[in-house]
């Protein structure tokens, strides 16, 4: 069965997401055990493929038997194989963390909800998987489309933040779409292999370029990279904790996929850093976004709302790394997505803990939550040290690559920004922890010394133990880096990249 | 093809476009809007994609009109712009 | 926002204008669209999947990966309207109004007071203010069927005439949303309930995904039909077409559920009352 | 001046897509951003089709191709006779997306308008503000 | 050199860390939790020592965890000077301990649980630092360090301290984010390695002025050594408990600080290399500025605590200095600072806080006739005194000797007046204190005769470290001894 991985991880889902649906009008006890059993698959096949990939190298899947570029293919490498485990298991852990507040928030909707999220979780597989431009774009809709579905259904401004995403998702989507109409014209080919083979006798082509511009302009919408961030911060605040905590560690991350993704297969390295020398211009992009996401989220008093700003830094860095266009930034690019959606997973499970028992997440909600909830509070202190970027944590290693691309690409700047977001990073995470750890709970205040310690009221087990897998291999994955690194990365990235 | 048509009907295509998005009602916006799908439509018949007129025709002139005037129906017709 | 918007809407034409110069000229038949992938779907289609319509061919065996998610889409459009519109427990009014179809006057039903049940003279309606026109009911009572007969006829003859699964899912689904127009949401939804749609529509992208599922538990790939040939006692050439169709059936049924599905859940807010 | 007549079609096309596009950003109703999105999809639709378009050619389903199905009999068919079929199957698809876009959107829209009795951004904006 | 592979350096530093789930479990019994606690600074007291006599050898340990970037692991090696400092901060943790326990009961502080697990992650970080191989490992630990100590410098938890806290962890981690990652993966990039070698891995691969930026930035990058203008976050941080300060402030922290910046003086940098291109003299002159303007600053301080924190700057800046000068004597004295300086000033500290458990008082100007009081903590406050300021029959003599050494051998006459000069200083704001506590009148006194000394868990400890600051004077050999062969190793090897 394992010539059959790469078909499975997306069948498998896809099928169990329709199999939910009809369970939801049946008996919506059975939607969460597919849900999970649909995942599992998926991850354990993604898993699977990645490990062929390490043996075998790159795998191609045809649909339908039909060769590439009649027929639609999928291109499995090392870079796929990398993010789809990363997609696959992320998705499986947040689902089943997320079952009790899905289970408190939409009694009577559970079945279309887990739908959705299967969906999504396809689409994304999809996007990753896939060889084909514009069979990219069908799964990115299916992504977009039920992510919408998922934000909107959160509280009182969600379905407007959710139409303002649908507004520019879709934007976002009509330029990719544009752009590979763009390129469709000049090389007659939807495959990016082929179009890949095809372009070099065209670099010179104004056609070329304006699919360059408008594809890229249409990605980084679709990740909210800054300034076209606009969309996010309210779009992710105000949606339901089992949404946002898929969506905003996932979506941003698989669309930096697709950028890079284009850059080293459909555009190759060679036009995009070397013939456009445009690469300067959008490190610097970066670098703005960088700091103004570090700022934005300086001045928030909302949890979740600064977490989302900090998503949009997050993007500034790994698209800056991905366009330092050497070596190591391509490999901090890379490695970050894997880190960055382990510990932005990380943080949002606990905004989804915390709102699960608190109904709020403002500042003022946080007091003495240390106390109260010790397993959460603590896995979020691992989750705010890998955002910081301390040894041994994942992400001091993503960051570590990072300001090593850039300081061999001799450009201070974004090692700058890199840092100053570490410290905003450190700021902001520091004056939650100082509110939760040492200001007391309720509103009777610590007179002296000696009060009573607060009852534990920790959330349930099902949320606590994803929770601490994610705190705990944001600890491996950091140790295991070199593996990463070595094993993986390094075939995924070109070897005309020095 | 016959580009005099092709052309007529572009330019159809062009007013009624904007006049969906300038008229002051959104149920007339709506009703320009199907009548821009339905001009689509006919442009791509003459292109000789009856398929994609076969679907415009039932969907963006049908369907997507309709899920336009349900929505109206259901919030309102008022617009500023 | 005007000036800000016009900026960007020209900034990206001329981007878009810039890039138009190195095009092949417009409809130009040496152009590499027309001469790169093309000609192989054209010359060959028939020869491998014994389907005159090219477009149906290449939609839904070729390219038939890119349909079922197609397909996939609309589902999950149908499901993102319902959740986010549906109210399941509202609060009846006090008060119903009710129509006395014959004579057209109405009727206030107090709470706990009845109608008499099985009785059709009665119509359920929400507001005063409701029309009721016996015209427009009575044609279209009578344009349905037909409606619906070539909504079927389009997706069987996908084949060999332009149409196919889609846009006969779609005209039937209009033949319903025709009836809920016409008379009311509830007579509609008496004739498709909600349950119905919410389980067609699923079951019709299943029949997609499962037909090449299906392929896939035969041996070859996924979506591969030829692997049907086993299972049809046909060559693998005519299990292609016989595929197709299939799916296409698939579409059909998937599409027209989820047309009405929005439809309702559109045309009533979510509370599945009389509708527009 | 030859440009002019190879490419206006495009430049028509994008002026569409510019209709569109300046709607769903500077436009204040909600609806009408979604008048707007549909333009613009439709616009890009367009587009594709004409890169199928072929001077000289057919609607793509093959002639003598009915009843007698494949194998012996048929005619030579000849790519140049039939217009590019590839751009009508991808928008095909692109149409579907664009109704279920659409479906999504204007349920988002009447949710929002259930919530804050008004389509007009700015209207809501000050409705939130005020809280 | 020889090497050998042991997995003691790891178990060294994990004695203090898997200890922290035990004391989590077991808050309800103090007395099992302080057993536990007595239990891992032992052992780790034991392990360290186990390693001395094969260090002694001329032998390394060393130990790798794992790779983590390729080429470039999380690993253990300890030599002479790593020993030196790992000897001294265990020995002292079990002292702390003891103390500890009688001050923290003796003013029934609250979450003493997380006072004791966040004290055994402080020293795991401070022997990691000690054992670290390069200077990733190092900055690992440092950071380890820096946070684990938060909790402790706001564990009063009301607004100043957790404004102090604020203070404390942004000049910390800002420095070692701002200032010491970027300096690492600099030179990393140019060396490939960050490897601690005997000369220094950056020898020969930078030019002159991309060497100065990386000094500076790795040497106010380890704002743990407090040298100005970094430094204020010292005597703020003075809010924690005192034995915080003491272990903390006086030994662990900013002894690790200085610790830091040797390595990187002899280890990334090499002397030789910094010899060629003179730049000792910049540090020299940093550190010498510090010394002179913290002194001053002591001067006018009325808080104890306060003072004894400026005087800890100060005192800090000699050790950079020793070494600075890169001529052996001088860093064999800076390297001797550190053990003499730590025994010195943890006496200070115990007094200080033995004082506050006996009497609750703070303030110099409070405690005129307190010797008459409490004579055994006052006579222990002179000791360390004097160990600090640098007289015989104290330890602090011994460095201070090398240090001066140092200074004439390197030719730096204005680096000896301000050794010398600090001196004085350094009396005139420790004497007086002293003077003040023994003689006056008894219409002076500010105390009743109720009061006495501090619960003898607080006073044991305090005598058994001012007594080791006399032992050390006669006897300094081990502290000595290991300072000489790390120079020797580093310089004649």
């Amino acid at each position: 069965m394992s010539e059959q991985y790469p078909a499975l991880l997306v069948v498998v889902p896809l099928l169990s997401a329709l199999v939910i649906c009809v369970a939801g009008w049946v008996n919506k006890r059975l939607c969460f055990p597919i849900a999970v059993a649909a995942l599992g698959v998926a991850a354990y096949s993604c898993i699977g493929l990645l490990l062929r990939v390490l043996d075998e190298g790159v795998i191609v899947y045809k649909l339908g038997g039909w060769d590439p570029p009649m027929g639609i293919a999928y291109y499995v490498d090392h870079l796929n194989g990398l993010v789809l485990s990363v997609v696959s298991v992320v998705a499986l852990l947040n689902l089943i963390a997320s079952k009790k507040s899905i289970d408190q928030e939409f009694p009577d909707k559970i079945g279309p909800f887990y739908t959705l999220y299967v969906l999504m979780v396809t689409g994304l597989l999809g996007i990753v998987v896939t060889g084909d431009a514009f069979n990219l774009y069908v799964l990115l809709e299916i992504a977009a489309l039920t992510g919408y579905g998922l934000l909107a259904m959160g509280e009182d401004r969600a379905p407007l933040a959710a139409l303002n995403y649908l507004y520019m998702g879709t934007i976002g989507a009509c330029f990719y779409l544009l752009g590979v109409g763009y390129l469709y014209i000049v090389t007659g080919s939807l495959n990016m292999v082929d179009i890949a083979k095809i372009l070099p006798s065209l670099y010179q082509s104004k056609a070329v370029l304006g699919a360059f511009i408008i594809l890229m302009v249409g990605v980084w919408l679709k990740m909210a990279f800054f300034p076209l961030h606009a969309w996010l911060p309210n779009a992710y605040t105000y949606a339901p904790s089992a949404a946002s905590s898929l969506i905003a560690p996932l979506v941003t991350k698989v669309m930096i996929y697709v950028m890079i993704r284009f850059i080293l297969t459909v555009f190759t390295p060679e036009f995009a850093f070397n013939i456009l020398a445009v690469s300067d211009s959008i490190v610097w992009l970066a670098v703005i976004a960088i700091v103004m996401g570090a700022i934005l989220a300086l001045a928030e008093r909302n949890l979740k709302k600064m977490l989302t700003y900090i998503v949009i830094a997050e993007v500034g860095y790994m698209v800056g790394g991905a366009w330092l266009g050497n070596r190591a930034g391509m490999t901090g690019a890379i490695l970050h997505i894997v880190n960055d959606a382990l510990m932005t997973l990380c943080v949002f499970l606990v905004a989804g803990n915390i709102v699960y028992k608190l109904k709020g997440y403002a500042f003022d909600d946080l007091k003495g939550l240390y106390r109260k909830m010790p397993f959460t509070m603590t896995a979020f202190t691992v989750g705010v040290l890998s955002m910081i970027g301390v040894p041994p944590t994942c992400g001091f290693f993503s960051k570590w690559y990072l300001i090593l691309g850039a300081i061999r690409a001799e450009h201070w700047f974004f090692m700058g920004a890199l840092l100053f977001s570490s410290l905003v990073n450190a700021v902001l995470f520091f004056r939650i922890i100082e509110i939760a750890f040492f200001e007391p709970f309720t509103d009777h205040h610590a007179h002296g010394h000696d009060h009573q310690p607060e009852p534990i009221d920790e959330a349930p087990l099902s949320m606590v133990v994803p929770l601490w897998i994610v705190a705990a291999a944001l600890v491996i994955v950091g140790i295991y880096t070199s593996d990463i690194v070595t094993k993986i990365i390094q075939f995924a990235i070109p070897e005309g990249i020095l | 093809m016959i580009w005099q048509l092709d052309l007529a009907i572009l330019t159809l295509v062009v007013i009624a476009g904007i006049g969906a998005i300038t008229v002051k009602d959104l149920l007339g916006a709506a009703i320009l809007f199907g009548a821009y799908s339905f001009m689509m439509c006919l442009l791509w018949s003459i292109m000789g994609a009856v398929d994609v007129s076969f679907t415009e025709a039932s969907v963006g002139a049908g369907a997507s009109t309709v899920f336009f005037v349900a929505a109206v129906f259901r919030t309102t017709r008022r617009t500023k712009d | 926002m005007k000036i800000i918007g016009l900026i960007i809407a020209v900034l990206t034409g001329a981007l878009l204008i810039y890039g138009t110069v190195d095009f092949p000229g417009w409809a130009d038949p040496a152009s590499p669209a027309s001469t790169h992938l093309s000609p192989h779907f054209i010359e060959k289609t028939m020869e491998e999947t014994s389907v005159p319509n090219i477009v149906t061919a290449v939609l839904a065996d070729y390219r038939s990966y890119d349909t079922m998610f197609e397909t996939t889409v609309i589902f999950s459009g149908g499901v993102v309207c319902f959740i986010l519109l549906r109210i399941f427990r509202r609060k009846e009014p006090e008060d119903r109004l009710y129509r006395h179809v014959l004579t057209g006057a109405t009727i206030r039903v107090k709470e706990g007071g009845k109608i008499p049940p099985d009785s059709d003279d009665f119509e359920r309606i929400d507001t005063l203010w409701t029309p009721h026109d016996l015209i427009i009911k009575t044609v279209c009572r009578l344009l349905i069927p037909f409606i619906q007969l070539f909504g079927l006829y389009v997706i069987a003859h996908g084949h060999h005439s332009p149409g196919g699964g889609f846009q006969g899912g779609v005209i039937l689904g209009a033949s319903i949303m025709l009836l809920a127009i016409s008379q009311d949401l509830r007579t509609a939804v008496q004739r498709m309930r909600e349950k119905v749609d919410a389980l067609l529509s699923p079951t019709g992208v299943f029949i997609y995904a499962g037909t090449g599922a299906l392929c896939l538990l035969l041996g070859l790939n996924f979506m591969d039909y030829s692997a049907l040939a086993s299972v049809l006692y046909v060559d693998p050439v005519t299990a292609r077409s016989h595929g197709i169709l299939i799916v296409e059936i698939g579409v059909g049924v998937a599409v027209m559920a989820t047309i009405i599905w929005i439809y309702n859940n559109l045309s009533s807010a979510g509370k599945y009352d009389e509708g527009l | 001046m030859q440009m002019l007549v190879a490419k206006y079609n495009y430049w028509i096309y994008i002026t569409l897509m510019m209709i569109g596009l300046y709607a769903m950003i500077a436009k204040n109703n909600l609806v009408k951003k979604i008048v707007g999105m549909s333009i613009f999809q439709t616009a890009i639709i367009l587009f594709y089709v004409s890169i199928g378009a072929k001077r000289g050619a057919t609607i793509p389903i093959i002639e003598h191709g009915h009843g007698e199905g494949h194998g012996a009999g048929t005619h030579m068919v000849h790519a140049v006779d039939y217009i590019n079929p590839l751009p009508h199957v991808l928008m095909l698809t692109a149409i579907v997306v664009a109704v279920a876009t659409l479906g999504v959107a204007l349920a988002l829209a009447i949710r929002v308008y259930n919530r804050y009795n008004t389509l007009e951004e700015d209207e809501i904006l000050a409705q939130i503000r005020e809280k | 050199m020889e090497t050998i592979t042991s997995i003691k350096p790891l178990l060294a530093v994990l004695a203090s860390l898997l200890v922290v789930p035990i004391l989590v479990t077991s808050t309800r019994v103090p007395n099992v939790r302080e057993a536990w606690t007595f239990v891992a600074a032992t052992v780790k007291f034991l392990i360290v020592l186990s390693m001395v006599p094969t260090v002694l050898k001329g032998t390394e340990i060393v130990y790798t965890v794992a790779e983590v970037i390729p080429g470039l692991a999380i690993k253990f090696r300890v030599d002479t000077f790593g020993m030196l400092f790992a000897l001294v901060s265990s020995s002292l943790w079990i002292v702390t301990s003891a103390y500890s326990i009688g001050y923290m009961r003796g003013l029934k502080e609250h979450s003493q649980t997380r006072y004791f697990c966040y004290f055994a992650i402080c020293l795991s970080a401070t022997v990691g630092v000690a054992f670290s191989a390069n200077l990733l490992t190092l900055y690992l630990f440092y950071e380890m360090l820096s946070l684990a100590t938060y909790p402790l410098v706001v564990h009063h938890q009301d607004p100043e301290a957790r404004k102090s806290g604020r203070k404390y962890l942004l000049y910390i981690l800002g420095t070692s984010i701002a200032f010491v990652l970027p300096a690492m993966l600099i030179s990393y990039n140019l060396a490939g390695t960050l490897e601690f070698a005997k000369q220094g891995f950056l020898a020969g691969t930078a030019s002159k002025p991309l060497i100065v930026v990386l000094l500076i930035l790795l040497v106010f990058g380890f704002a743990k050594v407090a040298i100005m203008p970094f430094h204020s976050w010292l005597p703020a941080a003075m809010v924690a408990p005192t034995p915080v300060s003491a272990l903390l402030h006086a030994v662990a922290v900013v002894k690790v600080g200085a610790f830091s910046i040797l390595r990187m003086i002899t280890g990334v940098f090499g002397t030789n290399l910094l010899l060629d291109l003179h730049l000792g003299t910049l540090v020299c002159y940093a550190a010498a500025f510090t010394v002179i303007v913290a002194s001053l600053i002591a001067l006018t301080q009325d808080e104890l605590k306060r003072r004894l924190a400026f005087s800890t700057i100060g005192q800090l800046s000699y050790i950079i200095l020793g070494i600075a000068l890169l001529s052996p004597k001088g860093m064999i004295g800076g390297m001797t600072h550190i053990a003499m300086h730590a025994f010195g000033k943890i006496t200070l500290f115990f007094c200080a806080g033995a004082i506050a458990v006996a009497t609750g008082k703070k303030y110099i100007s409070q405690m005129v006739g307190i010797g008459k009081r409490m004579p055994v903590t006052m006579i222990a406050f002179f000791i360390g005194s004097l160990s600090v300021i640098g007289l015989p029959p104290c330890g602090g003599f011994i460095s201070k000797w090398y240090l001066v050494l140092g200074t004439l051998e390197a030719d730096q006459m204005l680096m000896l007046f301000v050794l010398l000069g600090s001196s004085l200083l350094n009396a005139a704001y420790f004497l007086p204190i002293v003077y003040k506590a023994f003689f006056c009148t008894p219409e002076e006194s500010m105390f009743e005769n109720k009061v006495q000394e501090a619960p003898p868990w607080c006073v044991v400890p305090l005598v058994l470290t001012a007594l080791l600051s006399i032992v050390l004077f006669f006897y300094p050999q081990p502290f000595l001894e290991l300072a000489r062969m790390a120079v020797e190793g580093l310089l004649g090897g």
